[in-house]
This record gives C-alpha cells, structure tokens and sequence, in this order.
C-alpha cells in the first residue's frame, strides 16, 4: 500500500472537520426545533468513514444507517441539499421526504440510511451481487453499529456474501453503545470481528479513532474484495461522544467512561495535533480551513432555510396517482 | 378523581400484575436502565431486577420468540417491540408462531403472551417510525388486538391482555403517551370486546380508536355547536370486536364515519365499513364514509405529514357529507 | 391455441424477460438443480448459469434485501420466497425497505423488484404453508399485488411486473401450477390495472382472483342452470385495482359477491365490499355478500381444511342470498 | 460421566429401531396417500435424537422442526397418538389440526416441531428464560439443522442465549443438505460448531451416526448448563438417508455419496452391530425386540385408521367462537 499523501492526509482532516461542524450545527438546529424527528449525531465517529470512504471510488457503494451524515460527508454529499434535507425542504436529497435517516444518492453511490437497524445490511448483499455481476471491480462498504450486529439480517448477510465472494466491506462502527444498551451485555463474544470466523473471513480490528488506520484496512479488505476474494469484516472501535439522540442525556452510562474516550479518542484532537506534530498542515492553516468550513456549514443552513417547502398540492397528486 | 398519563397508566397496570403474579415478567429492547423508547417503565429495573425486566438486544425476532417459549412453559411475559415498525422483523414468530402455537397444536400449548407496542405519525420521524399497522394483525386468525386511546382505557385494558390465556398485540400511539386521564387509584380491569361510547349522540356514529378518538371528539364538539349530535364509537378492542354495540349505535344514528390513521386501503376501517354495510344495510341513510391516512409513505416533512393523517376538519368534512 | 401449465408459462415469461434484458435474474432458495419447490424454474440454471439463478441458503430476509440491493443499482431481480407464509421472515425489508425506498429517497433510488411467492390452503400442509396473506400487501403503500388465476395471465402479467420500475408483489396459488389453459406463441404482456371479465353476466357481479376466479366459474355454471346470469370479475391485479371496470359491472347488475380465499376480517375482500358499498350505494340493491375463508389457522385434518376455505357451494348460497 | 450400562445402551438401540421403523412405516403410508401434506422422514439421523434425549430429564424441554418424529418418539411420545395425528385423527397430539410438522406434547415437554425452518429456534430462547427463572435446573434442547443456520434467528438465539447465560443446548443435525441445497454450498464455514465462537460459548462436533457419542456431548452440555453456565452449540454430522420427502428423488445430489452413508453411517446396522460385539444384546434378543417396535407401529397404524375424524360441528363451531 502506498504511504498517505501530504494532500490526502489533509483532506482526511478536513473531512472529518466537516462531519463534526456539521453534526454540531445539526444539533443546535435540533434544540432549537429547526430539524425534528430522530437525530442521530456522528460526532466522535468522523475518521471511521473518512477513513473508509477515502479507500473507495465515487463509484462505489455505501450503505448507511440511522446514524448516517458522517457517511455521506464522507462520500462526498452536498452539504446543502443535506441540511436542506434534515430541514424538510424541497432541495434536500429526498425532497424533504426523508429526513436524517433516508438520505441517498444514486449519483454518489449512496445507498440510503436506513430508519430500522440492521435495516441496510441485507441490501449490501444485492449491492454486492451487482457488482459481482457487472464485473468492473466495482465494491460496496456497508456501515452499521455494534447494536446491528445483534440482529439476525447480520448474519444472514455474511454468510451470502461470503459464500458469493461478493465484493462488500463490512464496516462494524462499535461505539459501545445501541441506545442504552452496552455492547458488553448485549454481545456475547468480546470482539465483533470475531464473528468473521462464522464465515471465514478476514475479521479485523482497527482503532476507529484513526482516519489512516481505518484507511489502511479498508484498503486491504477493498483490494480483496476487487480481486474476487470476497467479503471482509472490520471493527472499527468507536466510540458515541453524546446521546444516543441531541436530548438522550445518556444517564445509564458511567460519566468518566465518556470523559475517557472525549479526552483521549477524539478524531478531531487527536488528527489534528498528529498532523501538526507531521508538519504535514500549520496552526495557520487549520485555522482557515476551520473558517471555511464553519462558512460551508452555514451556507448549508442559509441555503435550507431559505429552500422551499415540498408542494403539498404536488404531494396530494402524487399520492391520487400511486 | 386523580388524572395521570397515559404512560403512568401503563406502569400501573404492570406493575399490578408483576405483584400480582411472579410469572409476569417484561422483555423488550432500552426497558432497562432507560425505562422505555417512552419511559413507561421507568424505574422498574430497580423494582423488579433483570430477571423481570429483561433488557435484550436488537433481537426482535427473538424478543417475541422469547416471549412465546416462556409463555408455552408456564410464564406471562409481556415483550416489547419498541415501534409497530419492527414488527416486520418478527412477523414470523408473532404470527406463524405465536398466533397459531395453541391451534396448531390442538390445545397443547398456551401462550399467554402480550405484544407490546405503538404506532402512529406525528413526530417526523418519517416512513420506518410512523406508520399505523394494526391491519396486518386484524387480519391473523389467533390474535387480539387492542387499542386503547385513554389513561383509563390503556390501564384496565393491559391488566386484562396480561391475564389472558392468549396472544394479544397491544398498540398504543405515540402522540398520547403524555396523555393525561382520570385513572381511578381502586383496582379496576376493563373486559375485552366492550366498546365505550366515548360520547353519546344521535345523528350520526363515529367509529374511532387510539389517536383519533381524540380528534372525533375534538369535531364532534364543533358540529355541536352547528347542531350536529355525534356519536364517538369506541371499540378498544379491534378483535374482539363489539359488533353488537357498533350495530346499535348505527342503527340509531342512520349514518356512519369510520376514522382511521392507517392507509385506507386494505385497512380496518374498510373492513368496519363492509360489515356495517351489509349488516345494516337497511339503517343506513347514506353510505358509509371512511376518513383514513393517504396512500403514501409517510413523509418526513411536517406539512406533508400532517396532510397524510386525518384531522378534526376531515372528520366535520365526511359528518356533513353523511349528513348532506 | 396451444395449451400450457401454469407453472410452464410462468417459465416461459422469465425466459423471455431474461432472453430480453441481460439485467434480470433470479434468486430464491431451491430454484437451482431442484428447478423452484413448483418446478416452475426447470432447466433454468443450466440455461442461464449460477449467476442468474442464484440458489441461496434459507435466508428469506436476505433474499428480498439482495434483491433490492440488486434492483437500486441497476438490475432487475425476481426474487422468490417459496411460500407466502415464509415473507413473515422478510417484512420489513418488503416493507420498511423494498416498499418504501423510492419514496422516501425522493424517486433517488428506484427498485425494480419482483417478489415472486404462492400461497393458498388446499394440499394438507397446515396453518404455516396454507395462508393468503394478500392483505397485508394489499395495505402497504409503495407495492403492487398482482394475483393471476389462468396461464394466459400469469405469463402476461409476470412480465409486465419484471418491467414494472416498482416493486410487484408477484403471488401465485399452489393448487393451480398444474392448472393448463390457453397461451399463444406470440409474445404479449398485460397491463396492470386491467381486470378480466372471465365470464359475462347481467343478474350478478361475482369479484374473485387467483384460484377463487375457477370456483366462482363452477359455481356460475351451475347457476345459469337456474337461470342466473353471473358475471365473474378477474381483478388480476389486486394494486393497481380496475375500480372502473368493477363499478361499471356493478351498476349493471346491481348485486355483488366477493370472493376470496383468505380469512375475511381485514381482508381484500372486506376492502372491495366497503368500496363498492359506498361508491355505488344507489346501484346495489342488495347488501355486498362476502365469500371468505373461515377465520382460523388452516387446519391439516382435510375435512377440516376444506371447511376453512370457500367452495362452488359456498358461492352459489352466496348468489342466491343477493338474490333474494 | 458415568459409562452407559447395559440396560441403557439396550434402550438406545431400541429407540433407534423404533424411530427407524415408524419412519418407514410413514413413508410407506404416504405414498398410499393414508399420510398427506408434507412429510420429511428422520431415516439415517435416528442417533442424534436418541442420544441427545437420553441426556435430559422428562420435565426438560425440547424444541424440534419438520423433521421432528425421531425426536418425539426419543423424549417418549406415544406412537399411536403419532400416527393419529398424521393421519389428522382427533386422537392425534394435535387432534388433526397440526399434522407432522406440528406435533407437540406438555407433558413430555415437546415445545413442538415446526413448518417453519428455525422457527423453534427464537422460542428455545424463551424456554431458556423459563428454566432460568424457574431455577430448578431445567434445561431445553433445541434441534435444528444446517439449513436452519443460516437463518438469521440462529444469530438472535445463540447470542441472546449466551448473554443472558440460558441453559439451552443448541444440537444441529448437519445432515448436508436443506431440500436440494448442499451445507457445503450455503454455509460460509467448514463446520457449523466453529459458529459457536461467534457466541463465545462451547462448539461441539460429535458423530450423529453414533448415539453413544451424542449422548456423552450432550450430557456435557447438559451438565454446564445445569450448572448456570450458559448454552452450548453440538453440531452433529448426519446424513439424510432419503430425499427431502417421500416423492423427492434427491437426484441433485452424487448417488455416491448417498451410497457411502447409507453403508458407512447407518445408526441401526452400526450400533446393532457394536451391541453384539460388545455382547451387550444377542441376535435373538434383537430379532424379539423388532419385532416388538414393528407389532407396535403396527398397532399405531390400526389405532390411527381406526381413530375418528375431527368433528365438523365441533371445529365450526370452535371457529365462531374465536
Ligand atoms: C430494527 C430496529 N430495532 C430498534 C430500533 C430502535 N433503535 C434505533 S437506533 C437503536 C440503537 C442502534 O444501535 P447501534 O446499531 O449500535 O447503532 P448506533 O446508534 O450505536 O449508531 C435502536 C435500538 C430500530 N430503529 N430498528
Ligand atoms: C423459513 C422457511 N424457509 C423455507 C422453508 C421451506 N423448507 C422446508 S424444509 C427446508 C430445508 C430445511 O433444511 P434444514 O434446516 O437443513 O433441515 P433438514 O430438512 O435438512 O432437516 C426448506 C427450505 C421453510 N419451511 N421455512
Ligand atoms: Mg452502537
Ligand atoms: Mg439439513
């Protein structure tokens, strides 16, 4: 595997800048009533899919989950129309139809966040057979949470994408908790990459902390899954900075365990000050590429809010001619 | 009387029958430490340990599973499916399972077991968390299926589904859980197939469950004050059914609306209206008028969400048709 | 014109779709070497390969997800799930997902998915393997249903649901594979939402699909001994529904029965009574008449299992009743 | 584990003959049509439920599948109330409502077989729960086969099983085949036991052909289990001797192989055999004991044929009453 370019170990930081600027602002929207519904922010999750993304092409597939906006930051989402999506509105990437939980793009890739848990995983396998069977070494990375990997749909899934070789990475992002409940009650083995022996295949722990080594395993299991040699599991060991939800107030887990992993595991903090230390970017610079994110991030908003409504009356003819 | 939530009411009732008798124990995803996707069980980890409360994971399929091999060997659980939704994921066990367990097998095994869950629109949360499902249920020989909308129904209705010797799915709706309702402090339980007229009138008959009782009442106090007598139909119970109340009040009203959140097609409403059309047929003045939810995911945008449930207006709206 | 199975024709329009459009393929459990519990996929993975028929472990969850995975990235897949009973095990990826994707992505993702299935009491395979589980579709907004009862219709209408950009609920009868009828050589397709009149008549409107449409022929045969004129109304497709066709045979003869095999509460049929009850409330002259099956699991006992479902007889009473 | 005496393995044998000779009856009967649905004959698997069923109590729990007659006759049901029920006699365990894929019996602690491929699987699940609340160290055996495992609610099970510690003995009956589909085809891993990893919990391979051997796993399992400390995964080899059912003539599949079963792995040739090398039995005494089980298949079928029909009147008017 090649080493990381300077320029590409900047976008990973500017990357991972973005999903945390925009889950920040998408929660304050959320307090304020702006955005409702469910609201599942990825903040203390960025580097698993900037990682991961940045290992695959545009021309790949993901497949999301509830907790999703990272997802599809990280492949290449049009902050606009996601905003403009989490506010309702009829430039948003489902027309204000969908919501957080059902943003998609076909030209992106992106397969759909999914509302059930688990709820995408099966559809991997049929993103798998696709490729498999247009044979341009096309692949697809199927995201899902350590709560998911309860769910039978997982092991269904494994088991047909391993014994299809289908070309899918899947990407457990375990960050310890599926609401309230710890994966250490609710998984029986202690490491979810375990489970790839129930359908040998390479199971692999990674540090979801860090964009480059989750980079670096996704690359390997992408170029196993291009050569024909089929499905990869990986763990990226994470961890859910807030809530479950912006108003979970997450009283059922231990405070320090949180302060722990806030203190020590924060892609943000910990990205940075590595590529500082590599010399690889200036305070300087980060300091611009804050500001110009932060700017994006309110462009988004500005733009959603001043987005359309849906019609209703377009709405009720559609539903007539369903 | 003292009033309390709709969610307190559901406590209530469980934690009753857990005293009651020990064979009763809660299953379900987040009823743990967190009480409850609605914090309707809020605290009764601590009160009856995880023996009683048992916190699963994201397993539904198991959770009712679970619920059937405790419930076939002597237990009364009450599992929890956190979103009607979710019931997708275990359609099996609820109804190649549960529901036909006892038939199948001659009366061999009885599964006492009660399906917690809710449904409905109004939050945003879009076309996985919205929807109104009670049809697919209706339709399975071997289930019951209850629906209560009040504080006081939700109470004497879930004791009773705890004490029945059968699979009852018990459907409740998000937008009522802060609800609050006059709940009597006594001991009281409420039969199943007893509708309640949930406010008397002679003009014309609304039938309405869950939610849009809510909303009959709310129209049929205005077409009150335009001279209109509504009668708001209860049923509670969808199976058992209180077809004999239902044909009474028709029959004394001329005229019927059925209300219904869920889609119109294929939904309980219609199959009200077919049985009200045929079987009084003669009484009736106009044709029976449905006001359901639209053809159509619900969508994630609040104006169009709001278009795709029935409100107050649809309901005057279709009073005034049957009436017209 | 030549006669073929039913199962034959089904082969016949796969292969000619698949022989058309090198983007549909087929995947379900036994369809390989053993040719689809039915046969009907006999000799197919010989003359397509295992990468067009996809024999799959017994994962019916993933079987619909693949092919939804498949269908929004450009393929056309047939997914089979081999008894109706069995999609308890996919519903929320029928449903949650399948259902539902295009919309709520805002038309980003289109899924042209064909669940093929059968169902239907009939052969003694009890309360798991005998269901018609159409209503549950029939409700849920984002699926087409589709019900062939004739050769003829089966290959018409599987190729036009192989072509449908939506996805079709494609659902068979276990007691017709072997049914022969008319199909001719040359190639045609059905539209959906077109229903059939399989028999003309003017004293009676008799509404049945799939294997409900012969017994509601028998039963018009034997009536027009005692001269009554039934007209038998194939819907062919459940979603899309030809409401037009089936008020305008009603307001022609006045009187309706409808026919299914499923139990009646929260049926199709229920869903038709209350349409036509209220759309055509001045043209009936007598109450709608339901012919359904009873409402219990199907029993394996055959003299039991009989009784659970409609007959000729059942449907000649039921004539004569709105008639009278 | 104490060595199995003379009295028990004389009864192994015998359970083995009476599940053999029962099966073939049944197989004989439907295809005179006396016998119809579906039916999915236990002929080559016999070993598995004897010895597994010899390892529990009567009062412990068992939960079967469609091809669950070997294990209803192996925890004691009475073959004429069988054989009623097959012929959907009101004598029958179901009183002719449930037919082969449905038998079940409290009293005997049959949870029931099932039509519905792993859709005992979650319920084994629940009768861990009662075991476990109860605490009187009861203890359920859930049998499956390979088939099953790949379904999604054998993930749910065995994890939630393992989780919550339930003392529930997993036994899958690899017999190689799920209809047409070969186990090596539709399973990801070699051996089904390696699946246990994934639940953290002990993973068996045993020889289903030989009962002595299931029983001495199971009573392993049992004993573990009895002991609070969770559940346990026996993949049991097996072969299904015939087709799927009576009219399957199993042509997807090498005659060879068939062949080689049917001579190497027959639980009735082999163990007979063992018995009298080990002069456990003697020839005589096994002649007078099949003809014992043949008298009392016999007798089943004339109990059976001799059975009343369910009543019409009683049905209907049971169906009203709902
Ligand atoms: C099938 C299903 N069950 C339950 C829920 C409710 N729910 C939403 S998110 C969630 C927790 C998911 O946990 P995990 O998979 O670990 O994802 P995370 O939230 O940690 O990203 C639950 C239980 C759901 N949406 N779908
Ligand atoms: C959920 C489900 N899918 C499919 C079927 C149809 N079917 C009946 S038996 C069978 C094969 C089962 O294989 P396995 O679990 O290995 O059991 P075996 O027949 O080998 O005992 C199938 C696919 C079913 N009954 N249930
Ligand atoms: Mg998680
Ligand atoms: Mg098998």
């Amino acid at each position: 595997m090649a080493e990381l370019t300077k320029g590409q170990k900047i976008q990973f930081l500017r990357t991972i800048l973005k999903i945390r600027r925009f889950e920040e602002k998408t929660i304050q929207m959320y307090q304020i009533a702006k955005i409702w519904g469910y609201l599942h922010p990825y903040v203390g999750e960025e580097a698993i899919a900037v990682g991961a993304c940045a290992a695959i092409n545009k021309s790949d597939y993901i497949i999301s989950t509830h907790r999703g906006h990272g997802h599809s930051i990280a492949k290449g989402a049009d902050l606009n129309r996601m905003m403009a999506e989490l506010l309702g509105k009829a430039t948003g990437y489902c027309k204000g139809r969908g919501g957080s939980m059902h943003i998609a793009d076909t030209e992106l890739g992106m397969l759909g966040a999914n509302g059930i848990v688990g709820g995408g995983i099966p559809i991997s396998v049929g993103a798998g057979f696709s490729c498999k069977m247009e044979a341009k070494g096309r692949v697809a990375v199927c995201f899902f949470s350590d709560g998911a990997s309860n769910n039978g749909v997982f092991h269904e899934a494994l088991n047909m994408a391993a014994i299809f070789n289908l070309p899918v990475i899947y990407v457990c992002e375990n960050n310890m908790y599926a609401i309230s409940m710890s994966s250490c009650d609710s998984i029986a083995c202690k490491d979810i990459a375990k489970r790839a022996a129930a359908y040998d295949i390479p199971g692999v722990i990674v540090d979801g902390s860090d964009p480059e080594a989750v980079y670096r395993v996704v690359t390997e299991a992408v170029e196993l899954a291009r050569q024909g040699k089929g499905p990869s599991l990986i763990e990226a060991k994470t961890y859910r900075f807030g809530g479950h939800h912006p108003n979970d107030p997450a009283d059922y887990r231990d405070k320090q365990e949180a302060e722990f992993y806030k203190r020590e595991k924060d892609p943000v903090i910990n990205y940075k000050k590595r590529l500082l230390e590599e010399k690889v970017i200036s305070q300087t610079e980060i300091d611009t590429m804050e500001k110009e994110i932060i700017t994006a991030v309110e462009d988004s908003v500005k733009f959603a809010e001043e987005s359309p409504e849906p019609s209703l009356e377009k709405f009720l003819e559609e539903v007539r001619s369903i | 009387m003292r009033e309390i939530e709709y969610r307190e009411a559901i406590r209530e009732a469980v934690m009753e029958e857990m005293n009651r008798d020990p064979k009763v124990f809660l299953i379900g995803e987040d009823i743990g430490k967190y009480g409850g996707a609605f914090r309707a069980y809020k605290g009764l980890l601590d009160m009856y340990g995880p023996e009683r409360v048992i916190n699963t994971p994201i397993s539904e399929a198991t959770i009712i599973g679970s619920g059937i091999g405790a419930a076939v060997t002597g237990y009364r659980p009450v599992a929890e499916i956190m979103f009607i939704d979710f019931t997708g994921l275990a359609m099996d066990q609820i109804v190649n399972q549960a529901a036909k367990i006892r038939y199948m097998t001659g009366d061999n095994l009885r599964c006492p077991l009660v399906i917690r869950t809710q449904g409905g629109a109004g939050r945003g949360v879009a076309a996985q968390h919205s929807q109104s499902l009670e049809a697919w249920f209706y339709h399975v020989p071997g289930l019951k299926v209850v629906m209560p909308s009040t504080a006081y129904d939700v109470k004497g209705l879930l004791k009773t589904a705890i004490r029945d010797d059968n699979v009852v799915v018990f459907i409740e709706h998000k937008m009522i859980y802060l609800n609050k309702g006059p709940v009597p402090e006594e001991e009281y339980i409420i039969d199943f197939g007893v509708a309640d007229i949930k406010r008397e009138g002679k003009d014309v008959t609304i039938f309405a469950y869950s939610n849009m009782v809510f909303k009959a009442l709310e129209a049929a106090k205005d077409l009150e004050q335009e001279g209109i007598s509504c009668e708001v139909f209860d049923p509670r119970t969808l199976v058992p059914l209180d077809m004999e109340a239902l044909l009474k009040s028709v029959k004394k009203t001329n005229r019927l609306v059925v209300v219904t959140e869920a889609c119109e097609r294929g939904s309980v409403a219609s199959d009200i209206s077919a049985k009200v059309s045929s079987q009084a047929f003669d009484s009736l003045d106009a044709p029976v008028k449905i006001v359901a939810g639209l053809n159509t995911p619900i969508p994630y945008n609040s104006i169009l969400e709001q278009a795709s449930i029935p409100h107050k207006a649809d309901i005057v709206k279709a009073v005034k048709e049957v009436l017209a």
